[in-house]
């Protein structure tokens, strides 16, 4: 296996490009060294994207904010004007392992692994967070919920490098919420996962955005239940059908984690919880 | 030991150099290269927190680092917590309490700690529960070690009013 | 004195039971069961502890066995 | 003189306070030396190759492409480990167990084992050897493996303990039973009978550290073994039968031990690593990886109980049933007899019957875990009293002391119980302040009781006294949960010197001699026991001394506080000599000075347990959280306090872990699928609260400070107290193990569907 620190992400781009054998981009390498360990993967190129300038940094700009693909959940946590505009995305991404992890585990890198049981991916999906994709000759920005397209599966292209994550700056009046359900309070894998993120006028939804993990091979949106919320004011009717609908978009598997029945029914429940909470952080008074 | 790389970076304060294969974790080079054994090695996928150091000041699971991005890097070990030949608060704190039964998992928990220490000096029981989250214990059912924390953390305030 | 057999022996064809004899420690009892029921073997060969008067003992054959003692055969167990 | 086994009250100056233990230093400062520590000069990286699948004939394995890979040692496989048992078959179940003898057994099962120079070199390797297997049908399912359908795993096992004894093989190993009074007139006898059956998953002891260890074999039949172990003694008597060695030239040093809980009483890949050893002829450490302790060493039972009780309007228990099917494993062990024994252990009824079903299935061989089989038979019964309770409409605490066993009382299991101290627990708990404490919203409270028999056996300890008079405490019992400490502690009781005086170690096999396994909650009580009298057996010689150096007669010589004392009007003017000056002549007196004891330590004395539980469940997700523990059990005597704590803790939250969401998950493949601490979850630090705890002490009349067992216990309640505190909260009764948010969410559905 041959490690290489590339100093910049184009130059990574063109590394990944070139290699004929396995080629793996390392970032936080909480997913990449268990697979690893586990004799899941066998590299014959890693390339280490931490040495990147900038790239372990948060900028913030009038059009919202540039995480790097370096940056780890620990230093999106102590970030004041993140947690400020979208708690939703920095709790999930806070969510992800203990702190020894957060020490590592980067929002690109929980995206690219494409889990359906990523934390942070609805999170940043329904906060509307884009993927800034370098490639060896050109770059694109992808909607985050196109990233993804099946377990273990992205559309980049060979070669093609995720620089940064990009979160806009939040109308006004609006509020996000992730909630996930684990057996235990810590150190598990989502067995559900529920981000909303909303926006009140006068008191009433205006807008809305429900993703759900761990309930389909990808992260799904479900507009239906956005519809649910929007002109209401979370009234128990609202609620019911929010639940419903999320409840409806699941299309998950029985697994060790969960069962097909379990995660439908919980992704309802969970989706109650966290509209009230983006409710809240909205301004609305429940 | 195909593709072995030169590795310098600083342990515990001092420069250290050792090679190791590429795709060798940091645990398993401070363990096996460096002869830091305090590196405990649980489960080597980051679940069990007994490998624990902290690189750059950033706490980590060692087992999910590779031994050649310590390049150049700050690492500190459980062996790095005494100076000058004196424990640690936490370390005397852990001692006093009963905090470690079979002790494999105590270095994880002692850098662990002191790593939510030095950013909340004063964390209530709920923070330090979330914060030692990563690091299993199976032998105390983890009272006396939240309790060890606790008492280190008070003495360390007093200390550090004292030197105010 | 008589020694009672939990019900999970099997000797020669039944559970448990009861058998008379004359012993003065464990090594005693041991003997004559052996010497009157050639399974017994195997039983110890699995595992045997005595009970006298609700102490068990497992491996200490030479422990003296008061008169007028209950002594009850069950088998040895293990811990974790 | 002074082997005096019996309690006798007095006064202690060192023995039940607090002190720090001596390896404390050492650990905290990751100095401390466990079993994948260790190295040696030349060694090799053992690395083992394990089967796939469930069950599979072993039909070829070709090692000649990893033989060639440079660096490539010694790859063995079964038949580098001849059987050389001799016909004793517990030996050959462990052999095989080791390595696989044409057929793997269960996913996991060792088929070949590679000794190569490198880590990276035995991983390839074991990627070369090719092994052509031919799958076989599997059962991994207790009740399925009972079924006549079920593929039978040894045509050997026909089933013990059944009139007629039967004519065909099966998977049933052994039936088991137990009991005493006439069932059918104690149920004819109740007013209330309740009858429910119970399952529980699979657990696995957990232990942080896992399985390593570092092995030299030479060609003259010489070894040595460094390992993590509870028992080294044992371990050397174990690997010296399985490769044909002589016992005394496998010298056996056991590391620091980083948990065990019953799963280091057994060996798994230290006859392997010997095996590579003998034939690479270099040291050979080996250490497993998670996965492999999950998939190849020791878990707990699975199980399926029926339970059934009457009990009048009164609360009397008037008669209890219970049918117990353990799994053991792809091996035959005994634990539903051990089911059988504890079931109603901490009870007096009159009629009662447990019936046993040792079952083999294809999982790993289970090994012992904290009072083995246990918490499973607990968990039927404890929650089977509290319907009994909940149906008579009495509190299930006053239920549990209206039929508690006492002093008198004839245990299920045969003999009549000496001072036992169950009553002292109950009634402990009943004015515990937790008793009275408010419940809050989907909050609900349990309690329940456990037993565990505790096990002595034997024990042989050195104390040595050096010139400055301090004293080596030589011990062959693994210290496993602070150990030394206890034992320093008794030797400056004994001795009447400070504790800081004595340091106490383990030693290795060639030190000392043999010692049991630290199993069955017996370290302290036996290694305990032994040093009181290798103490007392040092003050004889301490006196002899005194006596010389004064030139009088050494019955004119008595001990206290740490020096001799010459007695009788004619010597009174004699100053007292400490143990430090006695030791400083010690060389012009007769030379060292030491103290020996070997023991049986038979008589560990029952320990007994009350837990209280309050749990908070949310109603739409299944989900329980312990919002308040209390652990009471009877002590014996606490050596020190912070360690018999600690085990109350610790064995409490194992078993909350098991009862709230461990187990092991197979799929259909027989494979098993969490072989991980990420999905086989165990307990975090913010899952729990404070786990309080209130230590008894009703002294065990067979030990001279009434010690007794104190390790085990503690795991055996918290299955039903917990599931006795989801019934308080919500109403349903949970029967199936571990009492996981989806399963207790679809107890909260069936009872909204039937209301």
């Amino acid at each position: 296996m041959r490690y290489a620190t590339p100093a910049s992400a184009k130059e990574a781009a063109g590394m990944l490009s070139k290699e004929k054998g396995a080629a793996f981009l390392l970032a936080g390498g909480t997913d990449l060294l268990v697979k690893l360990k586990m004799g899941m993967v066998e590299p014959d190129l890693v390339v280490d994207i931490k040495r990147i300038p900038k790239i372990d940094q948060i900028q913030t700009s009038a059009k919202g904010f540039t995480i790097g693909a370096a940056v780890s959940g620990s230093v999106i946590g102590q970030h004041k004007g993140l947690k400020a505009a979208w708690p939703g995305v920095v709790e999930a991404a806070n969510l992800i392992g203990s702190d020894q992890i957060q020490g590592r585990a980067t929002l690109a890198g929980n995206l690219c692994n494409a889990s359906p049981a990523a934390d942070s991916v609805p999170a940043m999906i329904a906060a509307g967070a884009k993927a800034v994709i370098v490639g060896p000759q050109k770059k694109r920005t992808v909607p985050v919920e196109k990233v993804v397209q099946g377990p273990g599966k992205t559309c980049l292209a060979k070669g093609e490098v995720i620089e940064a994550i990009t979160l806009p700056k939040p109308e006004a009046k609006t509020g996000d919420a992730y909630l996930r359900f684990i057996p235990r309070t810590e150190m598990d894998i989502a067995v559900v996962g529920v981000a909303i993120s909303l926006k009140l006028e006068r008191g009433v939804v205006k807008k809305a955005k429900v993703a759900l993990g761990a309930v389909a091979p990808t992260a799904v949106v479900v507009p239906a239940a956005a519809r649910a919320l929007v002109g209401s004011k979370l009234d128990d009717a609202a609620l019911e059908k929010l639940a419903a609908a999320c409840s409806a978009a699941c299309n998950p598997i029985d697994d060790k984690r969960g069962t097909v029945e379990y995660r439908t029914r919980v992704a309802g429940v969970l989706a109650k919880r966290a509209a009230k909470i983006a409710f809240q952080r909205a301004g609305g008074a429940l | 030991m195909s593709n072995a790389t030169l590795v310098s970076t600083t342990v515990n304060g001092d420069p250290v150099q050792f090679a190791c294969p590429t795709d060798e974790s940091l645990m398993t080079a401070l363990r096996n290269r460096v002869g830091l054994t305090g590196v405990k090695e649980g489960c080597g996928t980051g679940d069990c927190g007994a490998c624990t150091v902290t690189v750059d000041g950033s706490l980590v699971c060692s087992c999910l680092v590779l031994g050649v991005e310590a390049e150049g890097r700050e690492v500190t070990t459980v062996e790095g917590l005494s100076q000058d030949g004196e424990l640690h608060v936490l370390q005397q704190k852990f001692i006093d309490h009963a905090a470690l039964q079979c002790g494999i998992c105590t270095p994880g928990f002692l850098v662990a700690a002191k790593t939510l220490l030095d950013r909340n000096p004063n964390p209530n029981e709920t923070e330090i529960r979330y914060a030692l989250a990563g690091n299993l214990c199976r032998c105390t059912g983890y009272d006396k070690i939240v309790r060890a924390v606790q008492d280190a953390a008070k003495d360390m305030r007093k200390a550090s009013k004292k030197r105010r | 004195m008589r020694v009672s057999l939990s019900s999970t022996f099997d000797l020669d064809g039944g559970l448990g039971g009861s058998v008379d004899m004359h012993a003065e420690t464990i090594a005693d009892i041991m003997a004559t069961l052996i010497d009157r029921y050639p399974s017994f073997q195997q039983l110890l060969d699995r595992g045997v502890a005595v009970s006298i008067n609700g102490q068990i003992y497992r491996d200490d054959w030479t422990q003296p066995i008061p008169a007028d003692a209950q002594v009850f055969l069950i088998p040895r167990i293990e811990g974790g | 003189m002074g082997h005096e086994q019996k309690y006798v009250d007095k006064k202690y100056e060192v023995v039940g306070t607090r002190f720090n233990r001596p390896d404390g230093i050492d650990k905290v400062t990751g100095k401390a030396r466990y079993g994948a520590d260790a190295s040696a000069p030349g060694q090799l990286v053992g690395r083992v190759l394990r089967s796939p699948h469930a069950h599979a004939s072993i039909v070829k394995i070709n090692t000649s492409k990893a033989e060639k890979l440079p660096g490539v040692k010694a790859i063995i496989t079964s038949a580098d480990l001849p059987d050389v048992t001799g016909g004793d078959q517990g030996l050959a179940d462990i052999l095989e167990n080791c390595m696989a003898r044409g057929r793997a057994l269960y996913d996991g099962h060792a088929v070949a084992a590679v000794a190569a120079v490198d880590e990276q070199t035995a991983a390839q390797a074991l990627k070369l050897i090719d092994v052509k297997y031919k799958k076989l049908p599997h059962v991994t399912d207790v009740d399925e493996a009972m079924c006549e359908s079920a593929p039978v795993i040894h045509d050997r096992i026909i089933t013990r303990g059944v009139e007629p004894k039967p004519t065909k093989p099966s998977n049933v190993a052994a039936r088991t039973q137990m009991g005493h009074g006439d069932i059918e007139a104690g149920f004819a006898e109740a007013d209330v009978v309740i009858e429910k059956s119970y399952k529980t998953e699979q657990t696995h002891q957990g232990y942080i550290e896992p399985h390593a260890c570092l092995a030299s074999v030479n060609p003259d039949g010489t070894a040595e073994l460094w390992v993590t172990t509870q028992g080294h003694f044992v371990f050397r008597n174990v690997c010296a039968s399985l490769l044909g060695l002589d016992i005394a030239k496998l010298k056996v040093t056991s590391s620091e031990i980083g948990g065990g809980f019953g799963g280091k009483t057994h060996v798994w890949v230290e006859p392997v690593a010997l095996a590579l050893s003998r034939k690479a002829n270099r040291p050979v450490k080996l250490v497993m990886g998670r996965d492999e302790v999950f998939r190849a060493t020791g878990p707990t039972s699975s199980t399926s109980i029926d339970v059934k009780m009457g009990a009048k309007k009164d609360g009397t228990i008037t008669a209890a049933v219970a049918e117990m099917r353990y799994q053991g494993g792809a091996f035959p062990g005994n634990w539903a007899m051990l089911g059988c024994m504890t079931a109603f252990a901490c009870y007096d009824i009159k009629n009662n019957q447990s019936i046993g079903w040792d079952v083999v299935v294809n999982r790993p061989k289970v090994a012992a875990y904290r009072a083995p089989s246990a918490p499973m038979a607990a968990f039927a019964v404890e929650s089977t009293i509290d319907e009994l309770a909940k149906e008579i409409g009495i509190a299930p605490i006053d239920m549990r002391l209206k039929n508690v066993a006492r002093e008198g009382t004839l245990a299920p299991y045969g003999p009549t119980y000496g001072p036992i101290g169950i009553e002292h627990t109950l009634k402990a708990v009943k004015d515990h302040p937790h008793m009275r404490a408010k419940l809050k919203k989907n909050q609900g409270r349990g309690v329940a009781c456990g037993f565990w028999f505790n096990i002595g056996g034997q024990t042989c300890t050195d104390l040595n006294i050096s010139v400055d008079g301090t004293v080596n405490l030589t011990l062959g019992t693994v210290d496993v949960g602070g150990s030394r400490s206890s034992m320093a502690m008794i030797a400056a009781e004994e001795l009447g010197i400070p504790y800081e005086q004595v340091r106490a170690n383990i030693a290795d096999t060639t030190s000392l001699g043999h010692n049991d396994m630290t199993e069955g909650s017996r370290g302290t009580f036996s290694s305990g026991m032994a040093t009181i009298f290798a103490a007392r057996d040092a003050i004889s010689v301490l006196k002899q001394r005194a006596a010389k150096m004064w030139g009088i007669t050494e019955e004119d010589v008595i001990w206290e506080n740490g020096q001799a004392l010459a007695t009788g009007d004619s010597h009174s003017n004699l100053p007292p000599l400490s143990l430090k000056e006695i030791a400083a002549k010690s060389g012009r007196t007769g030379g060292p000075i030491a103290g020996h004891n070997e023991v049986v330590a038979d008589g560990a004395g029952m320990g007994f347990a009350s837990h209280i539980c309050d749990v908070e469940v949310d109603p739409e997700t299944g989900r329980s959280t312990i919002v308040r523990y209390t652990v009471v059990q009877d002590a014996g005597k606490a050596i020190n306090p912070d360690y018999v704590e600690g085990q109350f803790q610790g064995g409490a939250t194992q078993g909350i872990g098991w009862a709230l969401n461990e187990e092991y998950i197979y799929g259909d493949d027989g494979c098993l699928q969490n072989a991980g601490f990420l999905d086989y979850r165990i307990p975090v630090c913010s899952d729990l609260p404070f786990i309080d705890t209130q230590i008894l002490e009703v002294p065990n009349p067979l030990h001279p400070y009434g010690v007794r067992g104190v390790g085990e216990t503690s795991i055996v309640p918290p299955l039903a107290a917990v599931g006795n505190a989801i019934a308080n909260a919500t109403g349903v009764r949970m029967t199936h193990a571990p009492m996981s948010p989806p399963r207790v969410l679809a107890g909260i559905d069936t009872l909204e569907h039937a209301s």
